[in-house]
């Protein structure tokens, strides 16, 4: 398994898809196909090994979801994006991003997908137990939104 | 005097049949730091975990879009701060690729150099405060602690003649080393590796021949093969578990392709496999920084030599994703660039993350005792998982 | 002097000598596991640091006293009292020298036996009265362990008693100037084994000290205790250690027989009873810890069959042995 | 199957209002109400200070309770970040504290010193006030590394507290991240010291002046 025959393959069976081809496969994904997406790139693509998913606000072009998975035996890394809606911090309508979650495909999924709903405030659906992990559960507002000023005050402490 | 009434009373309910809620506090004699174990015990067998997490959430991927890319690695070497050589290493690499800045060989030599030191270090650390978890810290884990600090204290002295610091350094700059090795280093960097091997044996010998320490190592903490690619488990976890995969043989950084050198695999993955691969990495470590001193080139130090004050780096726009095998797994540094002084965003991934995210699928059905012995082979450092 | 007066006297005396004895038996320790570990002990306190279990002590009297507000009160105070009293009864039967001795009872060894089996009430008030998870777990641990370790020292202990044919410590001392049990052929190297196995275990010492393991329970059943209620039961603790220690040297290494003048007896005494201790000092500091469950396994599979055993080829031995003379 | 525990709530302490170390000495002195011991052993020592010649009485109890409290300060391992690393250096073998009689112990209860050794982030803060509560009087403290001194290189961060000196009253301040194991000896021998000047049974030295 190259990444020649990897994007091949990729090419075929997906067709929303749009593959960068390099030493890491950047693949981005529509929102609607990102399970079915992990769920091949783990069965037929052999990238059995769950390397990290975070996420990058870009403003005003919305939250993107970014996932690694790799397949140890051939050395084969792919870069999954996904773009959803910008979040109700810049955007101003209230309804937060939503996104599949990965859990039933990889079980590494669940602190990385907490971490993102603490840190963005993106929703995964169907993840088990989908609350903040680094933060107190009475913290307001997601840190790591450009909205969100670095210094912020949080009384009594600071 | 001050009020003492201050926590309120809580009661111990025993009514919820035989389940006992046990919270194993951020306040933890075993060395690891802050971190939060809610055991469900039924008896003295764990039922189920809730690990809570983020006692030491310093908001490091936060400040890395405040700061330059001359001025975050030294906050950079405060994720894992046990292992800050590696640490540096990633966000430096990762730096490098989007800017297409090349290291003279020099520099990776001695980066190579700096890693190796640090990871020996590392699992000198790890060993220490594993036996002073089972054997707890007035009791025999303390004498092997202090064996094993008494080597670490070698090496730190070496970084100390080469960096100044003891334990976070600033060796690390976009484009090479910041420092080069004094006179008379390689020479005091060899006997230093002799003694340590000497030592090596000695610590086996220790441990291996106490039937003690085989009954609580061996056959606890299985960690399937399976599990631990689908967690992302990294590093001597991954390896404990059979599977055969080192970015510095798979994917070469730093013209680790130089050197030759074995990685370990157990196929077990027990808490005794994850103990065997550490060792024998000990030994790796040691064989690879010999090798690099014998051929360590001349030149330069770094491609910017300029760089000694904290001066503008303009990196073009771009996005790489840089991985660096550390002691405890890859360490990763996703970073992207938009062309002025300061990265867009800059994701860390830590090693320890992954592995500690491990222990709720691995800790039910384990005694209580052994939960504090899987925790000190998964070896978490509290900077990398909170970062 | 009446009779009572002169036991009375007798009491004190012996209660302010093991008192001294302890304080100073916990800078040994320190001093020793210190060198074990390539570093240098209390250094600083008095020369040499002799001055700092007296620096602990009067510190630790000075302390606040904390009484949690959800402890169950009575059980909370009275617990490092009931866990003292039965530690420093132990020394009541041991004759530190020929005559020199608190009550040397015919049934000496049964009274120390029984008496130290008496501390895990005590314990267990400290565990269940601070009304806190650590401490409860760690009671829980404590009274199953004991219980399964003293029946493996009390078989143990009664080696030397059968070798003897009496009850009275004294006797045993006496029956030991020839030749001290421990080199007696295969059976005194086998029960001094047994019986250092169980003492460690008996008084929750490393490998076995899963009571007040730091990196699960914190401390155990003392997590609340502080001050000077922290002090009496660290007393009782090493008092109950010494006490097994004494006991080991006279059972075993023939308590006050040595070469030199007949007064140099209690020197010996003590000399062979801080061996003992250093013994288990050396296990403590170069041992890991077991988990409950292999501490079970060992003493009901292992050691009390095993002590049976003993005590069964002891009596052939014994039987052969006079029948063979006679 | 995570089992929710619900967060205790912790009332502030008094000591969270105080502006600066001289205020908080006022308030440190102010015996609670319902503390009527210490009130009669606070008339007693008075009675005994103003009897003609007791004053010889008072400072050699003084210095002999100090040399003592001196001499046997017992650290609880609260270790949080990087400085617990260089923490567990000068309680290894090279720099041995136990020559100055400090035995680290697990409990908050069996120790009266605390070194903040890390970062205090916000989610540790409440903790870290339950932990020095639970420590018996006479407690001290001591702040390791800048990040305890003033939020350090993290200052800027949202989630860490700039310094412990808002959480805990902090008696030793030791710079440096990490300091090296030799300026936190000095720390402790500082602490030490200023143990050894305590004015008073029952009473903390009061800082010295506060200087602009």
């Amino acid at each position: 398994m190259t990444y020649e025959q990897a994007a091949s393959t990729i090419a075929e069976r997906f067709s929303g898809v749009t593959v960068e081809t390099g030493a890491p496969l950047i693949v981005s994904v529509p929102v609607d196909q990102w399970r079915a997406f992990a769920q091949f790139a783990k069965e037929s693509l052999g990238c059995r090994f769950f390397n990290f998913l975070s996420a990058v606000d870009w403003k005003d072009g919305g939250l993107e979801v970014v996932a690694v998975v790799d397949n140890l035996d051939d050395n084969v890394s792919l870069r999954l994006k996904t773009r959803l809606a910008p979040s109700p911090a810049e955007a101003g309508h209230d309804e937060a991003p939503r996104c599949a979650s990965l859990v039933p495909v990889f079980r590494g999924a669940n602190w990385m997908e907490r971490e993102c709903y603490d840190m963005f405030g993106i929703v995964f659906e169907d993840h088990p137990d989908l609350r903040r992990i680094l933060l107190g559960d009475d913290w307001q507002g997601h840190p790591l939104l450009k909205s969100y000023a670095v210094d912020t005050p949080h009384p009594p402490y600071r | 005097m001050i009020d003492t009434a201050v926590q309120s009373q809580v009661a111990i309910d025993y009514s919820a049949g035989e389940r006992l809620t046990m919270n194993m506090g951020p306040q933890h004699p075993s060395a690891h730091g802050v971190f939060r174990a809610i055991l469900t015990l039924e008896g003295e067998t764990v039922v189920g975990v809730d690990a809570v997490i983020g006692y030491l959430h310093r908001c490091h991927e936060k400040l890395a879009e405040t700061l330059t890319y001359a001025q975050y690695p030294s906050i950079a070497s405060k994720t894992d701060y046990v292992a800050a050589m590696t640490s540096e290493f990633a966000y430096v690499l990762a730096a490098e690729q989007i800017g297409v800045v090349d290291v003279p060989k020099r520099a990776q030599y001695i980066r190579v150099i700096a890693a190796e030191l640090q990871r020996i270090a590392s699992h000198l650390l790890w060993l220490g405060t594993w036996c002073m978890d089972m054997g707890g810290a007035l009791g025999g884990g303390a004498t092997v602690f202090l064996y094993c600090i008494r080597e670490r204290e070698l090496i730190l002295d070496l970084f100390e003649s080469l960096v100044g610091a003891r334990l976070l350094y600033g060796l690390f700059q976009v484009g090479g080393v910041r420092y080069d090795l004094p006179d008379g280093w390689p020479q005091q960097c060899r006997d230093t590796l002799a003694t340590i091997e000497q030592r090596l044996i000695e610590y086996e010998r220790l441990l291996e021949d106490n039937p003690f320490f085989l009954a609580r190592a061996r056959g606890v903490g299985f960690i399937t093969r399976e599990l631990a690619e689908d967690v992302g488990v990294a590093g001597p976890l991954l390896r404990g578990s059979g599977v055969n995969f080192d970015l510095r043989r798979n994917l070469p950084y730093s013209s680790y392709g130089d050197f030759t050198f074995s990685v370990p695999v157990e196929p077990e993955g027990d808490c005794f496999a994850r103990y065997r691969v550490r060792m024998v990495e000990f030994r790796q470590s040691i064989a690879i920084v010999r090798q690099a001193l014998d051929r360590l080139p001349d030149g330069p130090i770094s491609s910017r030599p300029a760089l000694k004050s904290v001066a503008q780096i303009r990196i073009q726009k771009g996005e790489a994703y840089a991985r660096v095998e550390g002691p405890r797994g890859e360490v990763g540094c996703y970073l992207i660039a938009d062309g002025s002084p300061k990265p867009y965003r800059m994701k860390w991934r830590g090693a320890s993350f992954s592995n500690l995210s491990v222990l709720p699928h691995v800790l039910p059905g384990h005694k209580v005792a052994d939960v504090v012995a899987i925790m000190g082979s998964v070896d978490p450092v509290f900077g990398e998982v909170d970062r | 002097m009446p009779a009572w007066l002169v036991a009375a006297l007798a009491a004190f005396a012996v209660l302010n000598v093991v008192l001294v004895i302890v304080t100073y038996v916990t800078l040994l320790e320190r001093k020793f596991a210190a060198r074990m570990q390539t570093r240098i002990g209390p250094y600083r306190v008095g020369p040499h640091g002799l001055l700092q279990p007296i620096a602990d002590a009067v510190k630790l009297v000075m302390k606040e006293d904390i009484v949690p507000d959800a402890a169950d009160r009575p059980v909370y105070n009275l617990a490092p009292i009931v866990f003292l009293i039965p530690c420093m009864l132990i020394f009541a039967t041991i004759p530190f020298a020929p005559g020199l001795g608190v009550a040397d009872l015919n049934i000496g060894i049964l009274f120390f036996l029984a008496v130290s089996a008496m501390e895990i009430v005590g314990l267990f008030m400290a565990g269940w009265g601070s009304n806190n998870k650590y401490a409860l777990l760690s009671a829980m641990r404590a009274v199953n362990q004991i219980i399964s370790y003293d029946l493996p020292f009390i078989f143990s202990a009664l080696v030397p008693v059968l070798l003897t044919g009496s009850l009275r410590l004294s006797d045993i001392a006496a029956a030991q100037s020839g030749l001290w049990f421990v080199f007696y052929p295969v059976i005194g190297q086998l029960a001094f084994l047994f019986f250092v196995i169980s003492t460690l275990a008996a008084e929750n010492r490393v490998p076995f000290d899963i009571l007040e393991a730091e990196s699960e329970l914190v401390a155990g059943f003392r997590v609340e205790y502080s001050g000077m209620k922290f002090a009496i039961i660290q007393l009782g603790e090493y008092a109950h250690m010494v006490g097994s220690s004494f006991l080991g040297a006279l059972l075993f290494l023939g308590a006050w027989s040595g070469p030199g003048p007949e007064w140099l007896g209690p020197i010996w005494f003590l000399i062979k009873a801080m061996l003992v201790f250093l013994l288990v000092t050396w296990v403590r500091w170069s041992f890991v810890r077991i988990r409950v469950d292999q501490i079970l396994t060992l003493s009901w599979k292992l050691l009390l069959p095993a002590t049976l055993l003993l005590l069964a080829t002891t009596a052939v031995v014994i039987v052969w042995r006079t029948s063979g003379l006679t | 199957m995570a089992v929710k525990a619900p967060i205790p709530e912790v009332p502030a302490p008094v000591w969270r209002s105080f502006k600066d170390l001289q205020e908080f000495e006022a308030l440190r002195q102010q015996r609670p109400e319902g503390d009527k011991h210490s009130a009669t052993f606070e008339s007693l020592t008075e009675g005994i200070h103003q009897f003609p010649g007791g004053f010889v009485v008072t400072t050699l109890a003084d210095t002999f309770f100090n040399w003592a409290r001196k001499s046997s300060v017992w650290p609880v391992t609260f270790g949080l970040a990087c400085c617990a690393i260089e923490m567990m250096a000068t309680f290894a073998s090279r720099f041995d504290v136990e020559r100055l009689g400090m035995v680290p112990w697990a409990s908050p209860r069996h120790s009266d010193l605390m070194i903040v050794s890390g970062t205090v982030t916000i989610k540790m803060a409440p903790m870290l006030e339950r932990i020095y509560a639970q420590m018996p009087d006479p407690k001290w403290a001591v702040s390791m590394g800048s990040c305890a001194n003033s939020g350090g290189p993290f200052r800027h961060g949202y989630h860490v507290v700039k310094g412990v000196d808002r959480v805990i009253p902090v008696d030793v301040y030791v710079p440096g991240c990490p300091p090296p194991p030799e300026s936190l000896l000095n720390g402790l021998l500082l602490l030490q010291e200023q143990i050894a000047h305590f004015r008073r049974t029952g009473q903390r030295a009061a800082p010295n002046e506060k200087v602009d």
